[in-house]
Parts: structure tokens; C-alpha cells; sequence
């Protein structure tokens, strides 16, 4: 990974985190996995195109997490919800 | 032996907060091909939305050493990096093990723009794996009409649906006679995978293309991603296959649709959950289209079947 | 040292030899093609060990050649007019990939109408593309100056254009001295690139750049276009020391030292304005040559220096400045003196467009006119 | 002249409020400039647009820097916003479900409800340009029938008779405030 | 005369549907795709009776407008920087074929690495072309201009790029005056075409051809272009005086007067500079603002007319001229003021590049800066 | 009914004294075009042989309205001159017949560099006529590789043969989808002749590809010019066939061949006559050389006549 | 045909016979027909690729042949033979 | 400076042949140069090539105007040739079966007729080149060895040793002429 964050000259660009922002803030739906239902099939894992749910916690990194709802979507256990935030 | 889920490769090459929009087809795609490539790989990526997604310098969201370069030329500049290689481990100045090449490309840049220097990859069989993930239209500049864009769906310059059909690319491919060429979708990720493990252990030029539903162009919830792909095997309106050496098998549900047994599913929910199709729903002829839109997937099963026959 | 009799397009592939290239890629365009020829035919020989990928077309050789040098290979092409009209895109991504890349451009009209023939539009209409260029009047120039080139171009990381006039270069048979390969190894020792892929270090290159930054890798390019200068004296000298080989660095001068008049021009016109400078001398007429080698970056402090206070400088353009009077050696030489305060006064005439052959003679009568003689 | 700096996630429609607003203000007889600032991240991401009123012709092309108003889509886009600049006693519109504590004057108004009460929504999402544009037409003393020209010109006719009561609902929530 | 509110690309394609072209070809690209979207779909609406080209990528969209050209119709297309530069080969094809091709160009900054804002070098670097070239700073500039530039391009017979600065105008919404379709269609009679397939009449058109001919043909060109400065001026007064719209001809000047002291810029930030020349003002310094309209041919006797003598002239460039210290703008003001023998003094200072935001109090500041104030 | 040279019109495009070589394939091809094609026709050409021949401005040496395009754009040039006709004719600024429109073309300008182009054209489906002359090489440069270089041929960057199989362009345009395809041999100019006149009158995107054995390039006597063309069908080199959308019919000799009705003429004679192929006789495994291309020849064969099947 | 033969402005050439040169000086070869043999099966005229033989009477132009060969080679009648001009 | 223009037709290897006698040439201690020209046309179309030979060094890079000798290849090509200029009191050297009277000084060889006694053919067409190389080269009184010399760098041992037989055939034709 990055041992420099930028050269001055040349357009070279370090593999990081958030490249394209705090992502978890464009969120309007949020994945919630319910433990119970799940039997880590590991689809989510799989389906994710933002790569946030962790492969062995099933935990899911809302600093990223788009809500894209993929997840909740494929769950062939219907494990994981969509909820609004706010609510 | 097909790979199981859980047996996928832990490497991510896909940082999370990328750009993409949430539910994006090709990050998604490029997490599978890093996880079939391993780390020693270089990639080569033209102007698309999995560019753009890759943040503003010095940031990149994806964790391969990527060369961009310009929109016509992802076939040559992977040739020209394939040669310097070959060249510079020739001489003994790089050792080890040759890394795998690769292009990440759209539709754009394969079936159009970028169509002249593959086919001159392809014909002098050159050593890399083009990937091509096809959403159908050019998505980075806002959805514009591509040759790979279906009949009757609409893009910002077709905005009453495309009226020629699209190209068909694989088809192309496979009639260069390259040693290895595969479709794939994301609905079968392990799939996808077997096959980019096979193109990565086979010398020559291997071309894939993975169908890559675009939520922000084709007008559906991010949600149904996965869902569409699938939709669009099992509908007949993406073929799962594979050729070594010309060789042709289909996967999946296509291995069954071709075998005849299973129907394909209706073409109207695929198009029905889809806003850019919304139009042939108001059509006048509507059952015109869908029959026309049916035919030409049935020809199109017919014509393989028998090419695969070869 | 061994001397070669050959054309300057095998000398062209010579010197890629000599220079110990890792990569080639190239499309055949009149009058480039022996280059192209010579060296597929040298890599089949095995005479260089090198890979030469033949491209559909130069948009694609460009490209190759830039994504080769993305593994730190040394990496060489030609073409010329059409060829590089069409790699221009491309010619903005090299430099600004700062990759180290050399190519041959013989020089040759441009289409629409179609010449074949020689003049210096299509490498002179790439001013702005962040190439350096070099312009040479002699086989035995083009021989030195692609090593030099490459000297050059790995140090301060940009590629370089060296030009050729098409079939009077290119096509003629001329002596060359081509010398040991050991001392151009140590003239040329190998060089990190800017950036290289490395999957143990994967970093990515050229992508999207907000404003802040891109003006900043872009102003570093500008800069150190101009750095090159020294640079290019630098590789001519040491390349001398080391062979007695010696064409000027970014200027030729010929009789100028007492003169106050000069002619100014490049390519092979201008070795045979020697001969034009000769004539007007024998009727009095106190004029000397200085020839461009170095168009980018244009040398304005050397050129300067040559004239003394109120001298007049004849340029002798192959080309147009479409939209000024004149061509644009005529235009730039403007730039390069507008802050002199002197009467320095300037002329000009465009000639040998499309092939038309300059004469020493007809040169000579031409810049008697200007002169008003 | 008058300064406004939009904030929103792209996809929730700020270009076209921009030019919404643009068209009503034209209306008053005033000069116009709407200039969005792209960068090149997909829907989702934040976006912004600039917004010019002006009695002259507005020569300016550059960014709003220190805006009179910024409207903010979004609460998770108020410290950003703020942070990039506003004039020191600028104002703050805000969509959001209740009033938002700031060191600027503020508004605001609840689009979100009003759009999904109102059956403006695709996909699950809820259109909140249409009662944001009513809502900061009121809060800027646009009359009306300026925004209900703007939404003619732009919609066809079914679509615009749903957007004008829409929008009209919010103009006078705004109204009935102030 | 009707007021419409919208878009820089919008306005771009009413003003070609305006000039009621017959044919268009364009490809994709930020920021100047939609102009593309609205064309293809003014077309499939019926709304321009024309018929639109979607090919693969911009060097076949130019190779298309070519062909288009020589069957006699009214062609026009639009690009941004990639596309331009990937047209490259085919934009010299244009000039040299001598056919009435107009083309919007949306500025951006070139590849590499990727920026997709604003800066001149995509349309600068084609400076040697053949291509006559406008820039516009406001959203009526750029309807009014593409009007004139089929007017100009038709007469003399050279294409005609027209260009307008990427976001800052391209996405900019402002209100835009639509001249009656009857005056436009007075302001542009059909032309005759240089050339046109003509199967009674077989010839052929730009084949191969000997130095002899070939210089003729490059110098007619080169010719042309500076005569086109005079129907550039005319255009613009024709126009003015139909519509009463008018951006200034050659050059748009403002508080020019009575000025010792001088801003020199294009595009957009030449519009919002007038403000910074108020500033300036304010501030007591007798500067006044030259804004260049057309850059192709250079007005060099428009501008040096402007100056009254010893006058300081702060050259804006938002572009580089690789190989010199300045951009381009500076460099080809000291050509068109070479031959001026008093002390005009030229300053001059890179901005702008890659989008980077200028604002009139930005500008104001460094212009005292570079004035020593 | 076939047309007999009897009949063949007695329109000639090809003025005397042209420039090309004695006994040059493209100048006799372009003959039977303009017999094809009549006096209302107009032609696009790309840097050629062709080009080359035409002669210096002011002269030209085919009575045809040609446009000269650049290498890489005869496709969208032709494409342009349709949309523009159309235009133009659509709102009565032309009147009368519209003109053939019909591109000539190398097979460097067919296979390689112009290949874009092209197949944009034809998945737009334009309507004109696309001519490729293939001489298998870039002979106006001093004879190249090109894309449709044979294996084992020698040319002035393959000095030892060539080493990759050609691209197979007429497959890739039948893959197209396009309404009317054909392969034309100068020895059967009535069956070429015949060809020319089904594209003129069919509506859409149009690809005829002529054999054009190049006496210079090739390095053979001019007189063999016709012999090599019969040599290059009978021996299965060359495929002689047309489809009118997309159903594939044989012709002449190959008809035969296909129908396994006539032996294929040893491949070996087409081979010495030719000095490109001088490396084959002189190399040490000549037999498994040969054996080689024949089963490559074999191998196509049996590929077109599964195809033709469809 | 030509009704101008230059134009100073624009690139325009005219169809004219010996647009490449009188191209029968190229020549090292020359075909003569034997009126006795010859069938008139006009696979000769067809097969010209100079178009120097004329339709209707077979008449060869000998300005303009490059003495090919193709229709020596070609005549069924061998009715073609091809003669060093100098002999 | 002795200037050389050479006419021939595209196929007969005019440039090959001035390669060859600038290569004899330089044995001598000379300065060379060969520069043909060419056009668009194909094989069998006129072409020529300059050739100089020089003591000091060679700075014209344009065509020969008004050379020493005119070297022509084809008694077809004489009068062309000459019109092309050649020095006042310029020399004309020939490949023909027999002398031919010209208003200059001129030398002939039967070039075609030993190339085809000693079967230096291809295709029917003869090898000019080399028996002319040898005469022309005895015709400048370039020593012969210089000649060998040339062929030996030009062409593999096989080739070399019977076109060097061939050649001196033709110089010795010369020389005893002279
Ligand atoms: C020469 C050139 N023309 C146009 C563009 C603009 N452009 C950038 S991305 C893009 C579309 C890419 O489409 P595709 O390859 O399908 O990728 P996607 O955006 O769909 O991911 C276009 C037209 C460019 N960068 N370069
Ligand atoms: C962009 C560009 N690259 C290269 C050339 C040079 N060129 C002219 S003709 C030609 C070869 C043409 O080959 P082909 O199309 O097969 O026609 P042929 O010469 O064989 O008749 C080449 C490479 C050119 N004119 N333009
Ligand atoms: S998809 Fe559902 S069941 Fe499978 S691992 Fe994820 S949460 Fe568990
Ligand atoms: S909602 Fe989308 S981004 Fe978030 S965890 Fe689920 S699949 Fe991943
Ligand atoms: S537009 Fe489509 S392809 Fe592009 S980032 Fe968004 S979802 Fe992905
Ligand atoms: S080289 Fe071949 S194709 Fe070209 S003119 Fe000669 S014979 Fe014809
Ligand atoms: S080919 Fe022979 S037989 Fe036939 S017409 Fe000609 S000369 Fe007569
Ligand atoms: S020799 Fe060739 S050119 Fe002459 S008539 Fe016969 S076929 Fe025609
Ligand atoms: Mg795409
Ligand atoms: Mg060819």
C-alpha cells in the first residue's frame, strides 16, 4: 500500500479507503442483518460491489456501505432489512 | 470442479468508498477478477465509470497498479505492455513470475471506439485477457447509445429506444479464433470466477465479457442488480458460455435453456422492471415489439445451439 | 568506430539497435517504412533483442509504445505526417505520462491534398503536444541525435520527437560512423521511469485529477521542458567526448561570428544553405547560418546570444503559421526576441512545401531578394 | 446581485431546481445564471450549483464563494456546505423535518414529507426538487405564477398541474411562516 | 426574436438548428455531450429536418462531416478535448479539402492526466490546422457565433471551430436570444461548395499531388485564412445589424479608450474580467480589457491598433505553449506585435488550467501583481 | 441468370494509362465495379495502391467522383455521404437518383486500421456499398503484413512468413448481420460482376470482398495475375460464396468443393508459383508446412459449410 | 468529362487517359493478336486491367499497354503471344 | 564533385545500382551520396537517383540539376533524361545493344545482353544492374577491387561471387574500349 500520498510531478495515485468520498453518506436505505435468520451462505458477502460486509464478522462497514440494498435483496434468508435512518 | 462461494479467494482489490454509484455492476465485477487474479496483475482501464469511480489522484480506490489510457486503445496498450514484458524478462531486467495482463474496458471502449486495436490483439493472439463489462450504453458521459445497446432501449441520443440491434461482440471474438473466450454474468459470480482463473492459465489472447446491468442507465432500483442479471439469462437475452479453443459450451441456466430443458423465462418482465424498455410499454405495437424483441432471442439461442455444434 | 554506408531510414533503425531498445512498435507510412521494415527484419533476424509489435495503425503504435514504457522498457517508434497526425491524442498522453519515449518522424506533408514529399507541417503542427524535438541535417545527426535522444528524455523524463526530411533524408545513401557499443552503453546507462507497474507496489497512474493537482503536473511538464535545454547541451557535449561526434547542441552555427545577417532554418535545407552561405559571402554579404536542431524547447537564449546588436535573421520556413503572415520558425523566432530593444529585423519566406527541392543556389537567390539585394 | 449556493447528493435533482429557480426569477424581469459544479462521482455524491439573480448582466462565470443564501438538501451536507463559504451575515434554507439550529438565519422546510405525502417518489425515492422550489421561491418573494410558468415550460401538462399543487402547498407553508 | 433560458450545449444545438443544418455527426464527450442528446433528440422528435450520425468515436465523426461536406450539406458537429485531439488527422483533412465544416468545441484540459474541466490547450494545440477559430464568453456569443462562423466558413471556404468553455459555459443556464428563423435564413443563403460528388461531372478531389501544385493549394489556404479576418468583421456587423446582437468582431474591448494598460484574454474568464478591470479602475489604474473573439487568423492589426504606444499589455493564458516560459496567447501577441518599435511591454501569466476557478477578484489581484502594483 | 462477358456493359471507369503495376489486380476489380455500377455512382478511397494509381492532381484515372479520406475512415466517410444524401434529398436540395455509394478499399484499410469504421457502418446498417481489394498485404507502402496476410507468406515485416493466421474478415462481416455479403475472385468476373450489380440493388449495409493477387507483393510474373486468382478458389485458399441476409450460398468452383463434387487443387502449386512463399520450399519442415496450411484450408472449409447450414 | 483541367484553389483532378503516364513505354513485352485464332470470346477485353482493348474491334493501344501479360495467358486460343518489341 | 544522374524504369533496380557505386566509390577515400527520387507510380514507371562523389563533404541535399554524366538505363528514356538538364560539356553513358549519337559525349554498354548470356534473370526480366555497375564503375575508373568489394557487402558468398563475375565482364568491356 501507499508509502507516498503524492507526487508532485508525476499523476500517480495510492490505493486507499474512501477514494471517492465517505460513501456511507449517500445512503438512503441502510442494511440491517438480523443474526438469527442468517446461515452465512455468504451471498451478501459475494453480491456486495462495494466490498463492505466483512468476509468472516458479516459485519458491514457503514462509513462505506452505498445502501444499494443488494444484500437485503439476494439474502436467501431474507436476513437483511432496509431501513430508513431516520426512523 | 466449480468453485464455491465460500471458497472464493479473500483478496479484495476493490477499497471500499469507492465512486461508483451504489449497486454498480462493474466494481462488483472487478472484486471477482481480483479475487481470480491474486495480486500479481496489471491492468490497463480506459474512460468509464470505472474510472471515474476510481477517485481524484492521489486517491484510487482500486488496489492494482492501473495504467489509464486513452479511449481507443486498451487493445494495443495491453499488447504494448504483454511485448515489453515478454522482452524485459527475456533480457533477465525483470524476473520472477510474468504478471497477468488484463484490460477492464465498457461497452464503449470494446465494441466501439476501442473495437480496431482488440481485433488486431486478437488476430496476432496476443498473451493478455480482455474483460469487457457491458452495460450497454456509454454510462460515464450519461448514458448515450453504444453498439452493444439493444434494440428499442432508450439512451439519451436514442430517447424513443435504439432501432438497430446491438453487435454481437462475443460472437466476433470467438470467430478470430482466440484460445479462450467466456460470457458471464454476476448472478453466477462463481462462474465469472472459473472463468477468469481458466482465461488467467490459458496462453494467448482470451476475451470475457460479463453483463453488467447499470442501475442509473437502464432505470431500476440499485437493488435489483443481481436480480436483472439473472433475469437477462434466464430470459435468453444474455447467453452463458464458453469457448476453448472455439470450442463452445454454455453454462449455467443457458446450458439448460439450450438443452431444452427449461423455458426461458418471460422477456416482458425483463423488460417491464427496466425504465429505458418503459417506452415499448406505451407503444401502440407493444406485442409487435416484444415478439420481434422474442424472435430475435430466439434466433440468436437457435444460431448458437448450432455453432456450438461445430 | 565502424562506418556504414545506409539510408537514412536503416540508420534510423541503427540507432535504435545501438540504442539496446526493449520495445518497438510501429506502423509502415511513406517515407518511413524501411525503419519499420529494417527493424521487424532485424528483431526476425535476432540481430536486436527486442520485441517489435506490428499495430493496426499509429493511434495504436503510440499507444503501445506508452503502455510499454509503463514497465520501464526502453521504447522506440517512427512514422511520419499521417502516422503522427493521427497518433496526436496519444502524443498529449506520452508527455504527459512523462514517459521517455523516442520516436523517428520523417518528416512529410500533410493531407488534404496528399504529397508524399517532405515538409515540416506535421511535426512542426505538434508544437503543443509537450514533445521535445530535434531536427537534423544530416545521416550521420540522425545516427547521433536518437542516442542522444534517449539520453535526454530518460533524464528529464519526456518523450522525444526526432525529425528527418522525408526521402532527402530518409532515402539517401550516406556514409555514417556508427561507434562501439560500449561506449554507448556507458553514454546511456538505464534509468527508473516516472512510474512503472509494480504489483507489489500497485499504485495507479494518470487518473482523474481534480483542479489543484492537475495544474500542478502540468506546470511541472511546461518547467521542465525548458530544463531539458541544458540537458540537450549536456548529451551533445558529453556525446562528443566520447566519439569526436558533433553537431552543435541546440544550435549549429556556420560562419557567424563576424556576420550580421543570418539565415535561420532546420532540417537538411539547411546543411545545404551552408553552400548558399558560401555564394553571398564570395559577394560581400556578411551572413552566417544558424541552424535549429532544438525546436522544443525553443533555445531563445542560445539564438540571442548569436546575434549581435541590429542584425537581420532570413527565416526560411517549410511550413505554414496558418493565421500569421508567415511559418512558425518566423513566428516563434518573434517570441523568442520581442523583449530584444535592438533594431533586430526579421524576415521571411515559406519554401520547399510538399517536396518542392531547395537548391543551395535558388536558396541563395531567395535570400538576396529578402535582403533586398 | 443575489448569491445562492445549492448543496445536494447527486440524483436528488439540484440542476434541475437550479434552473427552476432561474426560470421563476426570470420572470421578475431579472438577469439569470444557474452553474452547476461538476466533479465526476457517480449519482450519490455531493453536488452543488450556483445560483444568479442580478438587475444587471452578470458577467461573473466563477463559483459562488461567499453566497448570500446557501439551500441545502440535506442536513448531512450543512457543515460542508457552511464551510465552503458564505457571506457573514449570509442565510441558510434548509430541507428538513424540523428547524435546525445554525449561526446563520435560518429556514426551512420539510420537502421530504411533503413529496412522500404527495406521492412524488420513483423507485423509493422522493422527488424533493418540486417543494423545495416552491418552498425557496416563497422564501426569495417569487410570485407564484413565476413558479407556475416555470413548471409549465417545463413539464408536460399532467406532470405540471401535479408539480404546481406540490409545489404550491410548499410555497405557502413557507408563506404562512414568514 | 424570442428568450430561451437554458444550457451552453443546449443553446449549441438550437444554434444548429438555427443554421438548419443538414447533417451532423458527434460522439460523446463530458462536458460537451449534451449537445450530442439534444441534437439526436431534436432529430428523433422531428424537431430539425437533419440526420444525425452516431459513429464509434470523433475520428470518424469528423471523417463523416467531411464526406457529409462534399455532397454539398450544411455539416456540423461538436467535440471536447479528447475527441478534438483524436480528430487531429482528419481536422488538417478539413482546411485542406476547404469545406465549410463548423464545429463547437467545449473546452477542456488534454489527457494526461484526466481532467474533465476547463482549460484552452485542447483547442490551442490545434492551432496549426488550418482551422479558423472563435471563442465565446457568453451563452448569446456562442448562438450568435455559430451563426457567423457558417456565414464566414462558407465564403472563404475554411472550417470553423467555435469554442466555449467546458461547465463554466457548457452547463452554465443563462437566457439566450433567438433571432426570427427568416433572418437567420437571410443571413445564410446557400453556398456553392468548393467541390461536391458531382457523377455528371466526375472528378476527383485532394488525391495525390506534386510539389508544384501542392504548395499552390497550401498557400491558397494559408491565404484565405488571413481574409478571413475582414468577412469576420462584416459578419459580425451583418449580424448586428439583423438582430442587433453583437459581441464585438474581431475583439470585444471594454474601457479601452483612454488605457495605457491592458488585459488580454479568451473565453469566459474575459468576460468576468471586466469586472476586475472595474476593480482596477476603482483602484486608479487606466486599464482596459482585450478580449479576444477570434484566435484564428490572429488580428494582429486589430490588436496592435488597440494599443496606443508604450502601452503594457498582461497576456492571461490558460493553455501552455511548451517550449516557451508563457502560453500561447503570449507567444503569438509578441508575433503580432514584433514589428512594433516602441516600448509595449507584454506580461504574462498561466491560470485557470484544469478548471481551476477564476474569479474576477483573483484575477484582479494577480494582474497587479504581474504589474508590480 | 448469370451475366455473360458477353454482356457485360461496355461502360469503362478505368482510364488508359493509369498508374498502377502491369497486371494489377484492384484497377482490373474497379473495371467490372463501374460496369456493375453505371455512370451514377460516387466512391470513396483511403491511401492505396489504388490512390497511388489515380495519378497526379489534375490528372485522375478513374472516371468516378472520388473522395480521397484518410487511412483510417473510409467506413464513417461513407457513412457521412449517405446520411448527407439522404438529407439532402429528403428535402428536395437533390433530386433525381440517388448515387450508388461505394467505397475501395485495401485490405490494409479493410482489415486493419479501417476495421472500426466499418463495423459501426454495419451494425448502423448504412446503406452503401463497402468493396475491400485484398491483396493481402500493404503492397502502396512496398508490401507489409496486414491482417489478411496469410500464414507462412513472407513480406517486408514478416521477412521469414508470416506467423499468425489470417483474420477471417468476411466471417466477421457475415457476424454483422448484414443484409448482403459476397466473396469475388478477378478469374469469374461475371460472377463478381453479378455480385456487384445484387449489392447496388439491395437496401443496407453491403460487404463485397475481391481476391486481388498482387504480381508485385506476391512476386510473381504480371501474366499469372488471373491464374493465381483461379489457383487461390480452386485450391481452397480463396472461398467463393455470397449471403443475401445472412444465408450463405456457394459459387462457382467452390459450389463444387463444397458439394464435394471437384478434389481442391494442390495447394502446393498455389504456393511455388509465388515467391512470398519461397521460405516454404526452402524451410526444413516443408511438408508439415503445407500439411499445415491445408488443414487450416480443410479446417475452413468444413467451418463454412456447418455455417452455411444455418 | 474535363471542362477545366486545373483548379489554383482546390485539390480537383479530371479523368483523362495517361493520367499515370504514357504507360506503354513501361513495356517490355508486347501482346499481338492473331485475328486467325481468335474466337471472340472477349475474355482478353475482360481481363485487361488497363482497359486497352478496344470492345468492338480488339484493337490493342499500344500507347498505353504495359504488356501485362494477362491476355496471352489467358486467351483460350492462345491467340495472344507476347514479343520483345526490339526483335 | 562529380554528379551522376541515373534514368531508368521502377523494377530495373536504379537504386540498388547507385547504392552499389556509391559503395565503390568510398573504397576509393570519397565522399557519397545516392539519392534517388521517387514518385506515387508503380513498378515500370520512370525513376532516377542522383549520385555524388566528392572530396570534401557532401552538404547538397537537393536533386541533381546539371550533373557530370547522365547514366540511362533505357534508350527509351534518352531524350527525357537529357531534357532533365545536364552540364554544358557533360558525358552520357548508356545501356544499349549499340553506341548511339547524342550531342554529348557518350559510352554505351550492352548491359541486357550480359545479364541475359550469363543469366541473371527472374522471371523473364534481366538483372541490369550489376553488368552495368561493373561498366559505369570502369567507365569512373574505379579500381575493381573496390567493385568486389561492394558486391561482397551487398550479397550472400553465392550470389556475390557469380554477379562479381558478371560485373567484371562488363568492366573489362569498358576498359578495353578505353
Ligand atoms: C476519444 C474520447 N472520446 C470520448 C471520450 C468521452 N468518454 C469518456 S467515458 C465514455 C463512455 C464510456 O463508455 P463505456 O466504455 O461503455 O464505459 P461506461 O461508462 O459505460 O462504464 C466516453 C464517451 C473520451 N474520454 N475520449
Ligand atoms: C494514418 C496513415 N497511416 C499510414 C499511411 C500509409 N499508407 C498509405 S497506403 C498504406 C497501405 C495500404 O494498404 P492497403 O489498404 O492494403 O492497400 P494496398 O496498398 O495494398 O492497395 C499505408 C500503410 C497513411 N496514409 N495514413
Ligand atoms: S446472504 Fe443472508 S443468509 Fe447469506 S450470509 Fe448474507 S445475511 Fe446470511
Ligand atoms: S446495501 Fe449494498 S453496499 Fe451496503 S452492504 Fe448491502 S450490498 Fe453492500
Ligand atoms: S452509471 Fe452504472 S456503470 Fe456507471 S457507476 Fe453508476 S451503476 Fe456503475
Ligand atoms: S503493387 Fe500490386 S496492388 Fe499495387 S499497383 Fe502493383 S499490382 Fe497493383
Ligand atoms: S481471349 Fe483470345 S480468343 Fe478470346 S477474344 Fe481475346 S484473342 Fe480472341
Ligand atoms: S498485355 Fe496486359 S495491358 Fe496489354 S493488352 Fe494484354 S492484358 Fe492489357
Ligand atoms: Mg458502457
Ligand atoms: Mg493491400
Amino acid at each position: 500500500m501507499a508509502n507516498k500520498i503524492y507526487d508532485e510531478k508525476y499523476p500517480v495515485s495510492y490505493p486507499m479507503h474512501g477514494a471517492g468520498g465517505k460513501t456511507g453518506d449517500w445512503r438512503l436505505l441502510t442494511p440491517r442483518i438480523d443474526r438469527e435468520k442468517c446461515s452465512k451462505c455468504m451471498l451478501c458477502w459475494v453480491y456486495c460491489p462495494d466490498a463492505v460486509i466483512d468476509r468472516e464478522t458479516l459485519e458491514i462497514d457503514y462509513e462505506y456501505c452505498k445502501g444499494c440494498g443488494i444484500c437485503a435483496r439476494e439474502c436467501p434468508r431474507k436476513a437483511i432489512v432496509m431501513i430508513r435512518e431516520e426512523e | 470442479m466449480a468453485t464455491s462461494i465460500k471458497d472464493l479467494p479473500r483478496d479484495e482489490v476493490v477499497m471500499k468508498g469507492h465512486g461508483a454509484c451504489a449497486g454498480c455492476p462493474s466494481t462488483l465485477a472487478l472484486r471477482i477478477a481480483g479475487k481470480a487474479f491474486g495480486p500479481n496483475a496489471v491492468c490497463v482501464m480506459t474512460p468509464s465509470c470505472t474510472v471515474a469511480s476510481l477517485g481524484l489522484i492521489p486517491k484510487a480506490a482500486y488496489d492494482y497498479p492501473i495504467l489509464n489510457v486513452c479511449f481507443a486503445t486498451a487493445g494495443s496498450s495491453a499488447s504494448g505492455i504483454v511485448y515489453a514484458y515478454e522482452s524485459l524478462y527475456k533480457k533477465g531486467k525483470l524476473t520472477g513470475e510474468m504478471p497477468t495482463v488484463f484490460t477492464w474496458i465498457g461497452d464503449g471502449g470494446t465494441y466501439d471506439i476501442g473495437l480496431q486495436a482488440i481485433s488486431a490483439a486478437a488476430e496476432r493472439n496476443d498473451n493478455y485477457i480482455f474483460i469487457c463489462y457491458n452495460n450497454e450504453a456509454y454510462s460515464n458521459t450519461g448514458v448515450q447509445r453504444s453498439g452493444a445497446t439493444p434494440k428499442f432501449a432508450a439512451t439519451t441520443t436514442t430517447p424513443q429506444g435504439k432501432m438497430e440491434d446491438k453487435k454481437n461482440m462475443p460472437l466476433l471474438m470467438l470467430d478470430h479464433q482466440i484460445p479462450y473466450l467466456a460470457t458471464a454474468s454476476l448472478a453466477y459470480p462463481t462462474d465469472f470466477y472459473d472463468k477468469l482463473v481458466k482465461a488467467k492459465n490459458t496462453r494467448g489472447f482470451k476475451y470475457i465479457e460479463v453483463f453488467a446491468p447499470c442501475c442509473t442507465g437502464w432505470k431500476f432500483p440499485s437493488s435489483d442488480m443481481i436480480r436483472i442479471s439473472r433475469m437477462a439469462v434466464t430470459s435468453g437475452a444474455w447467453l452463458l458460455y464458453e469457448a476453448e479453443n472455439g470450442k463452445i459450451k454454455f453454462n449455467g441456466p443457458t446450458a439448460k435453456i439450450m438443452e431444452g430443458k427449461v423455458e426461458l423465462s418471460p422477456l416482458e418482465d425483463y423488460f417491464s422492471c427496466q425504465g429505458r424498455f418503459a417506452s415499448i410499454n406505451r407503444a401502440a405495437n407493444k406485442e409487435e415489439i416484444i415478439a420481434e424483441a422474442k424472435n430475435k432471442i430466439l434466433a440468436d439461442i437457435e444460431f448458437m445451439k448450432k455453432r456450438a455444434a461445430f | 568506430m565502424k562506418t556504414i554506408l545506409d539510408t537514412g531510414c536503416h540508420i534510423v533503425a541503427q540507432a535504435a539497435k545501438s540504442a539496446k531498445v526493449d520495445f518497438v512498435s510501429a506502423y509502415p507510412i511513406t517515407p518511413q517504412t524501411s525503419v519499420v521494415e529494417e527493424i521487424a527484419s532485424m528483431v526476425q533476424r535476432g540481430e536486436i533483442d527486442c520485441r517489435f509489435l506490428p499495430v493496426e495503425g499509429e493511434h495504436s503504435a503510440m499507444a503501445a509504445c506508452v503502455a510499454a514504457a509503463a514497465t520501464g522498457a526502453r521504447t522506440f517508434t517512427a512514422t511520419s505526417s499521417q502516422g503522427l497526425l493521427y497518433m496526436h491524442e496519444v502524443l498529449h498522453m506520452a508527455s504527459g505520462c512523462r514517459f521517455p519515449i523516442v520516436m523517428a518522424n520523417v518528416n512529410r506533408g500533410v493531407f488534404a491534398p496528399w504529397t508524399i514529399w517532405v515538409d515540416h507541417q506535421d511535426s512542426l503542427s505538434q508544437r503543443d503536444t509537450g514533445w521535445l524535438q530535434y531536427y537534423c541535417a544530416s545521416l550521420q545527426e540522425v545516427f547521433d541525435t536518437i542516442i542522444q535522444a534517449y539520453k535526454v528524455a530518460e533524464q528529464i523524463k519526456i518523450p522525444i520527437m526526432v525529425n528527418l526530411d522525408g526521402f532527402v533524408l530518409s532515402h539517401c545513401v550516406m556514409a555514417v560512423q556508427i561507434p562501439d557499443q560500449e561506449i554507448i552503453d556507458r553514454f546511456l546507462p538505464t534509468v527508473e521511469p516516472a512510474w512503472r507497474f509494480d504489483p507489489q507496489n500497485p499504485t495507479s497512474y494518470v487518473s482523474v485529477t481534480g483542479p489543484d493537482l492537475y495544474e500542478g503536473f502540468r506546470t511541472s511538464l511546461h518547467q521542465d521542458q525548458l530544463k531539458a535545454l541544458d540537458l540537450m547541451v549536456q548529451a551533445a557535449r558529453e556525446y562528443q567526448e566520447l566519439t569526436g561526434l558533433y553537431h552543435g547542441d541546440l544550435l549549429d552555427l556556420y560562419r557567424c561570428d563576424d556576420a550580421n545577417t543570418f539565415v535561420f532554418a532546420m532540417g537538411s535545407m539547411a546543411e545545404e544553405l551552408k553552400l548558399s552561405v558560401d555564394i553571398l559571402r564570395e559577394e560581400g554579404i556578411k551572413i552566417g547560418l544558424i541552424r535549429l536542431r532544438v525546436f522544443r524547447p525553443f533555445p531563445k537564449e542560445a539564438i540571442s546570444k548569436v546575434l549581435p546588436e541590429d542584425a537581420t535573421v532570413v527565416v526560411l520556413d517549410r511550413n505554414f503559421a496558418f493565421g500569421h503572415e508567415g511559418g512558425i520558425l518566423f513566428s516563434e523566432l518573434k517570441d523568442a526576441l520581442f523583449t530584444r530593444r535592438d533594431n533586430v529585423r526579421l524576415l521571411n519566406q515559406i519554401m520547399g512545401i510538399g517536396g518542392i527541392d531547395l537548391t543551395y543556389q535558388y536558396m541563395a537567390e531567395q535570400v538576396k531578394n529578402l535582403l533586398g539585394l | 446581485m443575489l448569491e445562492i449556493r445549492i448543496h445536494g447528493y447527486g440524483g436528488e435533482g439540484i440542476v434541475t431546481l437550479a434552473e427552476l429557480l432561474a426560470a421563476a426569477a426570470i420572470q421578475t424581469g431579472k438577469k439569470v445564471q444557474a452553474l452547476p459544479s461538476f466533479g465526476v462521482e457517480r449519482r450519490g455524491a455531493p453536488v452543488k450549483s450556483c445560483l444568479r439573480i442580478s438587475d444587471q448582466d452578470i458577467w461573473i462565470h466563477s463559483a459562488s464563494y461567499e453566497p448570500d443564501i446557501l439551500l441545502v438538501l440535506n442536513n448531512k451536507l450543512l457543515d460542508s456546505a457552511t464551510a465552503q463559504g458564505i457571506k457573514k451575515n449570509g442565510r441558510i434554507f434548509l430541507n428538513s423535518p424540523h428547524p435546525v439550529e445554525t449561526a446563520f438565519s435560518s429556514e426551512y422546510i420539510d420537502a421530504t414529507s411533503i413529496a412522500i405525502e404527495e406521492g412524488l417518489m420513483a423507485s423509493g425515492v422522493p422527488f424533493i426538487n418540486v417543494p423545495l422550489f416552491g418552498a425557496f421561491a416563497a422564501y426569495l418573494d417569487i410570485p407564484f405564477f413565476c413558479v407556475e410558468k416555470a413548471i409549465a415550460d417545463k413539464w408536460p401538462a399532467m406532470v405540471a398541474i401535479r408539480n404546481t399543487r406540490v409545489a404550491k402547498i410548499a410555497y405557502d407553508t413557507v408563506r404562512g411562516r414568514g
